[in-house]
């Protein structure tokens, strides 16, 4: 069963996507935060390019840090951004 | 009394003496107060900048400050914590973030502001870009910085 | 630019946030600022006190927060440090001394401030006496202070 | 061959000797702080009273920290007081 989610981007994954959030249907199968940038990539070059080096993207779902290995089951809203450098 | 606890996201400059007065105000438990300011610098690795972007997850970034604040409550005893970290287009000599602590002895207000600001650095959902002649670049993260956030997790969390 | 120092012993109040705004005016190498303030509380192992009197050894005091000083400076890349101790009689609610530390870089900031607080409270010549209802009693220096200005001796020193 | 100092003390150390200073002629023999201790505790019931547990006293010569071992001779003023309590 597929389901909606709003996604957001941040930083450079944001310039790289070219929008800072979006609506989007993802697929039933697509379970983990992993998969879903993995299914990501396949939307177009420009995602692709936001995720070729997954290991350096951090994610949020609803507004909690995530591993990659996270379920998005009943997420409402996952965000993915570069490592954090405030302070 | 209870700690007096503050966090604020916002675009605005701020005044830390007044934010670390307000943490002594009214009481006399408080013996130590510890401040951290982190301002702009003109130059990121040597590069002159113009200044810093600093964009922000809205929502996300207080929550998230929230619940390092509420953690440093637990570990030490405070009296009071203030975070306050800015947004937008922040220039050279402006003043990006602040962190203030206080407590009934010194020790615990060194370690609560020194915990909040590695903590900051790593999990708070702000980036960081700076204006350069070059064109504008995003600032890496550093790898000292994950280190000196590793020295606070407990040892049952480690293998999170 | 070379490190901005000050060390003042007085009677007087001071303004910590005039003193930290000091360290980075007027330059942009400065990325960080820590500033501790120490506050006279209302008790002193759970009896109230009416006040403290602060007695120092003049000429060494401010001789031996100096040496404290140009230390930080040569152990960390400083770009400002400000030592201020009172003495005299001091009631709860007022600020006793502080430390600021002026850095590019927070970790610099926070151990040189670190590091002069543990020194202040066991090296420098000031003895604190607290008014209380039961007479007037000095306060002992406590075992916890010695152990954490011990983090910062060097193997080769030791021995000494 | 004697010598003379300026000795100084703070807090209780002042207290119980009931002056904050003296100029003092120190008799050829006492050749170290520790001995110095030893000698003044012998001038009079308040000298006893102030060093009768001389580890808790510390010492400055001409106002730098001193172990109780350090040797006294060429001093001008030597200090005595409790361990410090500022900050």
């Amino acid at each position: 069963m597929s389901m909606m989610l709003k996604l957001r981007y941040f930083a450079w994954v944001r310039e790289r996507i070219g929008k800072p959030e979006e609506d989007v249907e993802i697929p039933a199968g697509v379970a983990t935060v992993a998969e879903l940038m993995t299914w990501l990539s396949g939307r177009g070059e420009e995602y692709a390019h936001a995720f070729d080096n997954p290991k350096v993207i951090r994610a949020a779902i609803d507004r909690s840090h995530v591993k990659p290995q996270a379920p998005i089951a009943g997420a409402r809203e996952i965000a993915f951004f570069p490592p954090m450098t405030g302070g | 009394m209870s700690p007096t606890i503050a966090v604020k996201v916002q675009r605005e400059p701020f005044d830390v003496s007044a934010e670390a007065a307000a943490l002594s105000r009214g009481r006399t438990d408080v013996g130590a107060v510890v401040t951290f300011t982190g301002i702009c610098r003109g130059d990121e690795n040597g590069e002159a900048i113009a200044a810093l972007n600093l964009e922000h997850y809205p929502g996300m970034a207080e929550t998230e400050i929230e619940s390092h604040v509420a953690e440093a409550a637990r570990r030490w005893p405070l009296t009071g914590a203030v975070v306050i970290h800015r947004f937008g287009r922040i220039v050279p000599g402006e003043d990006i973030m602040m962190v203030a602590t206080a407590s009934s002895h010194r020790a615990a207000a060194f370690a609560a502001a020194d915990f909040l600001m590695d903590y900051l650095k790593t999990r708070a959902p702000f980036w960081k870009q700076v204006e350069k002649a070059s064109g504008p670049t995003w600032v890496e993260a550093k790898a000292e910085d994950d280190s000196a956030a590793a020295r606070w997790v407990k040892p049952h969390q480690a293998a999170e």
